[in-house]
């Protein structure tokens, strides 16, 4: 049998692009603004999947040790969520709503010629103002249950919902990281827009996650 | 090298079997009703199990033996049956060899542990604690004290943290640190932890159950066979559990009476 | 030089003229009531232990001697002779033999040097549960060196041996020379005291504490008594 | 050698200072040598330990010269006490476990080779992976930092079973700062594996060249890409479980600790926590955990007989899927490490037969790796032999999964002596012997210069030999009883097994002193070896078509274009009986007709 299965691939030098973006070469491959082309660094768009399906699972562990927890003994002690949650809800599904117009906007400005076209940062920051208040507001949300006299070793509970809303908390701290990364890149011209979709896709993911932590906490607490 | 390398699994293989053949370490003799099945099973896997080890090795230790190391210009050759037949063979025989296995295996442990105890089947207590089984009969009422481990004194020897001046079923509570049983008499063994996980293993018994602090668990077996035995610690429960374990008495209904009435005086 | 030999001589004088007015508190402890019989210990977990009592050990939180005398009953000066601050310099052994503590209980000195030996053929577990002093957990296999420790602040220590359960004694660490452990018949005996107001604590791990006062004035010997109510559990 | 390839721009220009070169490096290659730097030292420290406790099992009241100043109280006049065997062994257990069986084979010759394989200058996020490696390093500080704090180590086992993992100190010594200093340094270990296995799975996919399908992977890459889909699954659910144990300690709750417990007379504060809980999520990673020791090895293994066999595989698809078989039953199969912890009877029945389907991936594998070598040239060196010596263990260690598979013959074999030998043979000593034939077989590439054949062969004999006269003997103790994490072996029925510890521990510190004789090989070729060619075996896959050892971009300013499966030996090219997956030359094979 002949071992070489496949036709040796025609070899383009105007334009070669690996499988994934392994070569990078002077022509515009992965859409980004002309001005990164050089030594760009391969980009990868499978990365954010993995980091979300990671996430996921960390989350799934936190659920289940909660259902068995509660399963477990007599002790569990529900209690009200403080309001505020329901607002800093709200925020942070507004804010994924404002960074998917930015996210529209910077295509736009990529695809377009650099020159005139004003940069779309303000979206960026109205998303990046709204994911901290969202921070802002958790915080308001357990120094309100610690006025109630909810601490975090009360009873599982509180464990949990202090555990729960603080890992997501990081988390969006993470996401912030990441939109500040972009308005940084945008403003040096060195975006690339798989960043931007990244971070996007990263932020949408924080709301969906807060969304279903609040459906968790709210039928379990 | 390499044949010396074929020859040396062979031995090495050939020597890993004899003990198994001669029985040299095995378990010890069942002195239980519901040991038997485990037993068969235990020989049964370890015929296949056996069987898949020499033949994996012997195969090995054959194709090294003779396919290495070969002149420059020899051909190459290709497995006749090729991978579709390994495949569909590993697929049938093991796969029906393991799910035989699994299959007759679930009577085993059924015996064990899915069917109930017998309604008349004897109650005994037993409390694991770093680092020491402490076992507690009903008394001539038949009812347990309640426990309050806030009244728990090893000091004091009130081991189960028994209250007799409040309770009066607890005052004829029998707390023992050996476990006497009756022969041929079902046990109902209902298992406490009183601070770690601890766990029960008679290997005579053929009985082994992890203690589960928060959660009483309990067991039932029968004991077909005068003798003492050791009832040891299997679950790591701090840096006694070495020396964690208890005698398991089992006596003649006469006898056993006795030692009960010993007891409790 | 010549101020040194006078402190010398002014400090001897005292302490002799402590020693010739020597006040001396004794008694004995006792109790009413009847207390829970000593249960036997079953050792039968540690054969090497269990072949060395003859007939089986039993519980000695409470023990008694002829016509209701109370043992192991720690009596001490618990104020009127402040602590002269002198450490014994011998140090004090607690012996682990047969999976029993010997002493039960052992009184010694703020900082006096505690020596705990191990005579069974079985690895020991030491673990004394203070609460004003560090707490510690150590284990002693079979044929190693004695541990040695000391303790900084006076208090009532159980000790425990983890491995063996039924093990328990008491370290009773005194800030006071004055103190004495009641024997046979509950007897005990606080010589050396210097006339002044004292107040005589007893200590019981079960039966807790009973106090007395006593004058001493001069050389004498003062009787107190003490009673403690057993508890039938 | 002609290598049709296109000019490709350095994507980050090679750093120059020693601290960027070599420490805070972001070339995943100089990663690779820091994980497996790591692994090496790591591995000598737990084989250390493991002779400490040989020696203590086998004689019992024997002082170790020395021993007291590693610890006054963990081994007064050099008698180890009994708390001091179970530190050490939680910590043999740790070390190896994590920081030798998960880094050596997947994280640093993943790192290493990996990124080549696919034909890729870099990881897509080399500042993820450097973090990777420091924050893997950094929990092993931790983790043996718990040496000399407090009272020592934790000595809950590498399981660290609740509640005896979350009372604190009153569990033991080293039961409260031990504890949480073992619970960060897995929690940091967890968030490196993380960053690594990010890095893995996005290679794998999106930085492979043009020509390099899925199924043009080497089997290595196709393991370290599976290995990292367990892992990015497994250590996402360990680290949650690490975090709530450390919260019972520091802060008070009560997620582990079930009430009503009582210690030395005193009531436990904690209440109505499941200790269950802690073994589900323990175990949901831990026997993955197996296979992301295993599967590695399974693929470098693979590698190397395929380049000294001369031949293919009967079928590489058959491996690949099989591994991925594995990596998806090893989530169903978890329980069997619960059949006697009290859980649900109908589920242990549940999870034992999934457990026992595992045996057909597994046996599917072993028949390729075996019947491939039927009509092969096999070459015997060094590397080879660990990896024929591999399938050797592989099929002792998995010959008793049969038995711990199935519920009923647990409740005999559960927690004695079988279970060690199980998993020593089957993912210990097999996964080690694939970390091995790995060093001999791509020393060369990371180095430059050749391992001692000598050296190597003597090394060989002495582990293959040592390690089944350690752990065959672990079976026969486990049917006899022998309960596992006895410091010391007080019960009368364990008196007549003594004899055979003591032989398993001369065994030991023989096999043990064996791994000097690899230590100082490595150490020695490193300087004075003999120079290496680029492609010493002849062998097909990219990282051989490189320059030796590689350049910094790993391809010199090229990207390589893959035309060639991996592994086409035994045909006619102008260059051998091979052809690398670079070259544009069309071939026959020479097999000869049926």
């Amino acid at each position: 049998m002949a071992t070489t299965l496949h036709e040796p691939p025609q070899i383009d030098l105007n334009n070669i692009s690996g499988v994934g973006n392994g070569g990078s070469i002077n022509i515009p491959t992965d859409g980004g603004l002309r001005a990164t082309l050089d030594h760009s660094r391969p980009t990868s768009s499978s990365a954010i999947w993995v980091a979300m399906f990671a996430i996921c699972m960390m989350f799934a562990a936190f659920t289940s040790a909660l259902i068995v927890r509660k399963g477990s003994s007599m002790d569990w002690q529900s209690f009200a969520l403080p309001s505020i949650l329901y607002f800093n809800t709200f925020l942070l599904l507004v804010s994924s709503v404002a960074l998917e117009i930015a996210r529209r906007r910077v295509d736009v400005f990529m695809k377009g010629a650099r020159s005139g076209a004003e940069r779309p940062t303000l979206w960026l920051y109205i998303t990046l103002a709204l994911g901290l208040l969202f921070v802002a507001g958790q915080y308001i949300a357990w120094t309100q249950l610690r006025a109630e006299g909810m601490y975090l070793a009360t009873n599982p509970s509180s464990s949990f919902f202090y555990v729960l809303t603080a890992t997501h908390a990081l988390h969006v701290l993470g996401g912030l990281g990441g939109l500040l990364y972009v308005v940084y890149k945008l403003s040096n011209l060195t975006l690339r827009r798989n960043a931007m979709v990244s971070t996007a896709r990263y932020w949408h993911f924080m709301g969906a996650l807060w969304v279903y932590l609040m459906l968790l906490l709210w039928i379990k607490l | 090298m390499a044949k010396f390398f074929a020859a040396t699994i062979v031995v090495i293989a050939i020597l890993s079997a004899i003990p198994i053949l001669r029985h040299t370490w095995t378990a010890p003799e069942d002195i239980s009703t519901h040991g038997a099945l485990i037993d068969e099973q235990m020989s049964e896997t370890m015929a296949e199990a056996g069987i898949s080890f020499l033949a994996a090795q012997f195969i090995l230790a054959f194709f090294v033996w003779k396919f290495s190391n070969r002149a420059p210009d020899a051909k190459l050759k290709k497995f006749p049956g090729g991978a579709k037949g390994l495949v569909i063979g590993a697929l049938l025989v093991v796969g029906i060899e393991v799910m035989a296995l699994g299959i007759f295996g679930v009577k085993a442990w059924a015996n064990v542990y899915l069917d109930a105890p017998s309604a008349n089947a004897m109650p005994i207590q037993v409390q694991a604690g770093q680092f020491a089984f402490y076992f507690r009969y009903p008394g001539p009422d038949g009812k347990f004290g309640g426990l309050h481990p806030e009244l728990i004194n090893e000091g004091s020897q009130n081991i189960f943290g028994l209250d007799p001046e409040h309770d009066v079923d607890a005052r004829d509570d029998i707390v023992a640190a050996e476990m006497a049983i009756p022969v041929n008499k079902e046990i109902h063994l209902l298992m406490h932890a009183k601070d770690v996980g601890h766990s029960f293993f008679v290997r005579e018994l053929r009985v082994q159950q992890d203690f589960v602090p928060g959660l009483d668990v309990s067991l039932h077996f029968t004991a077909t066979k005068i003798g003492k035995y050791e009832i040891v610690c299997t679950q790591l429960c701090g840096l006694g559990h070495y020396n964690m374990k208890a005698y398991l008495e089992v006596m003649s209904q006469q006898d056993f009476d006795d030692w009960l009435k010993k007891q409790g005086q | 030089m010549r101020t040194k030999s006078i402190l010398a001589g002014v400090s001897t004088l005292l302490i002799s003229s402590s020693l010739i007015f020597a006040g001396t508190v004794s008694g004995k402890v006792t109790f009413t009531g009847t207390p829970a019989k000593p249960k036997t210990i079953d050792m039968s977990k540690e054969p090497s232990c269990a072949k060395q009592h003859a007939t089986p050990l039993t519980t000695e939180s409470v023990v008694t001697g002829p016509n209701n005398g109370l043992e192991n009953v720690v009596v001490y000066v618990s104020s009127g002779a402040p602590d002269d601050g002198q450490v014994p310099a011998q140090a004090v052994t607690y012996e682990q033999k047969g999976c029993q503590y010997l002493p039960h209980v052992l009184p010694m000195h703020v900082n006096q040097e505690l020596k705990i030996t191990n005579s069974d053929q079985t690895s020991h577990n030491i673990h004394p549960l203070a609460k004003v002093n560090r707490e510690w957990n150590k284990s002693q296999p079979p044929g190693t060196p004695p541990i040695s420790e000391k303790y900084e602040k006076p208090e009532f220590i159980s000790v425990k041996c983890n491995v063996h359960p039924w093990m328990h004694g008491v370290f009773a660490v005194m800030s006071t020379n004055h103190y004495d452990l009641s024997k046979g018949g509950g007897a005990f005996k606080l010589p050396n005291l210097p006339p002044g107001k004292y107040t005589i604590t007893a200590w019981h791990e079960d039966y807790g504490t009973q106090t007395a006062d006593v004058t001493i004035t001069g050389n004498e010997t003062k009787d107190v008594d003490f009673t403690f109510k057993a508890k039938a559990y | 050698m002609h290598d049709m390839s296109v000019p490709a721009a350095h994507h980050h220009a090679p750093p120059t200072s020693f601290i960027r070169k070599h420490v805070f490096s972001l070339d995943h290659k100089v990663i690779g040598k820091q994980y497996y730097g790591l692994a090496l030292l790591a591995a000598y420290v737990g084989m250390g330990l493991s002779w400490l406790m040989r020696f203590h099992l086998a004689w019992n009241s024997t002082a170790i010269p020395g021993l007291q100043f590693l610890s006054a109280s963990g081994a007064p006049g050099g008698v180890m006490t009994p708390e001091y065997y179970l530190q050490l062994m939680t910590m043999h257990g740790t070390i190896m476990v994590f920081f030798v069986l998960t880094t050596a084979p997947f994280a640093a010759f993943g790192n290493y080779f990996l990124p080549i394989q696919v034909g890729a200058e870099d990881m897509p996020f080399p500042r993820f992976n450097m973090m990777s490696f420091w924050v893997t390093f950094t929990a092993f500080l931790v983790l043996m930092s718990s040496f000399f704090v407090g009272d020592g180590p934790t000595l809950g086992g590498w399981t660290q079973y609740a509640p005896l993992n979350a009372i604190g100190a009153v569990g033991g010594p080293g039961q409260g700062t031990g504890v949480v200093l073992w619970a960060t340094s897995i929690a940091l270990f967890c968030v490196g594996q993380l960053l690594g296995a990010l890095n893995f799975i996005s290679t794998t996919l999106d930085l492979r060249v043009k020509g390099m399908s899925l199924m043009r992977l080497p089997l290595s890459a196709w393991s370290w890409f599976i290995t990292s889909c367990i892992g990015l699954t497994a250590f996402a659910v360990l680290m949650p479980a690490c975090i709530l144990v450390i919260l019972d300690h520091v802060a008070g709750t009560s997620f582990f600790v079930a009430s009503g417990l009582v210690m030395n007379d005193q009531v436990l504060p904690h209440s109505g926590g499941s200790t269950l809980l802690w073994q589900h999520l323990f175990w949901f990673f831990g026997h993955p955990e197996v296979y992301i020791a295993i599967v590695p090895s399974m693929g470098i293994v693979s590698h190397i007989l395929l380049a000294n066999q001369r031949k293919q595989m009967l079928s590489q698809r058959v491996l690949i899927y099989s591994m991925g078989a594995l990596a998806v039953l090893s989530y169903m199969v978890y329980g069997h490490h619960m059949f006697v912890s009290g859980m649900n009877p109908f589920s242990s029945l549940a999870f034992s037969f999934p457990t026992l389907v595992i045996t057909i991936p597994s046996t599917i594998i072993v028949l390729i790796w075996t019947f491939s070598l039927y009509g092969a040239k096999l070459r015997i060196n060094s590397a080879s032999l660990f990896s024929l010596g591999f399938i050797s263990m592989f099929v002792s260690g998995g010959v008793s999964g049969f038995f711990l598979a199935q519920p009923s013959i647990d409740i005999m074999l559960h927690a004695t002596y079988f279970v060690v030998g199980h998993f020593h043979l089957v993912m210990g000593v097999a996964a080690m012997f694939g970390i091995f034939a790995g060093t001999y077989f791509w020393f060369p590439k990371m180095t430059g210069r050749m391992m001692n054949e000598t050296l190597g062969k003597a090394h060989f004999w002495l582990s293959f030999v040592g390690a089944y006269c350690i752990f065959m003997p672990f079976h026969y103790l486990g049917m006899a009883g022998n309960v596992r994490r006895y410091s010391t072996f007080t019960d009368d029925f364990l008196q007549p097994l003594i004899p055979v510890h003591r032989f398993i521990t001369i065994a030991a510190l023989i096999t043990g002193a064996a791994q000097l004789i690899f230590l100082f090989n490595v150490i020695y070729s490193r300087f004075k070896g003999a120079p290496a060619v680029d492609n010493p075996w002849e062998a097909t896959s990219l990282e051989w078509s490189t320059a030796t050892p590689p350049p910094f971009d790993n391809f010199g300013g090229k990207h390589p274009i893959v035309y060639h499966d991996p592994y086409q030996y035994g045909v006619k090219s102008s260059v051998g009986d091979y052809v690398m997956q670079t070259s544009p030359e069309q071939v026959e094979t020479e097999f000869e007709e049926k």
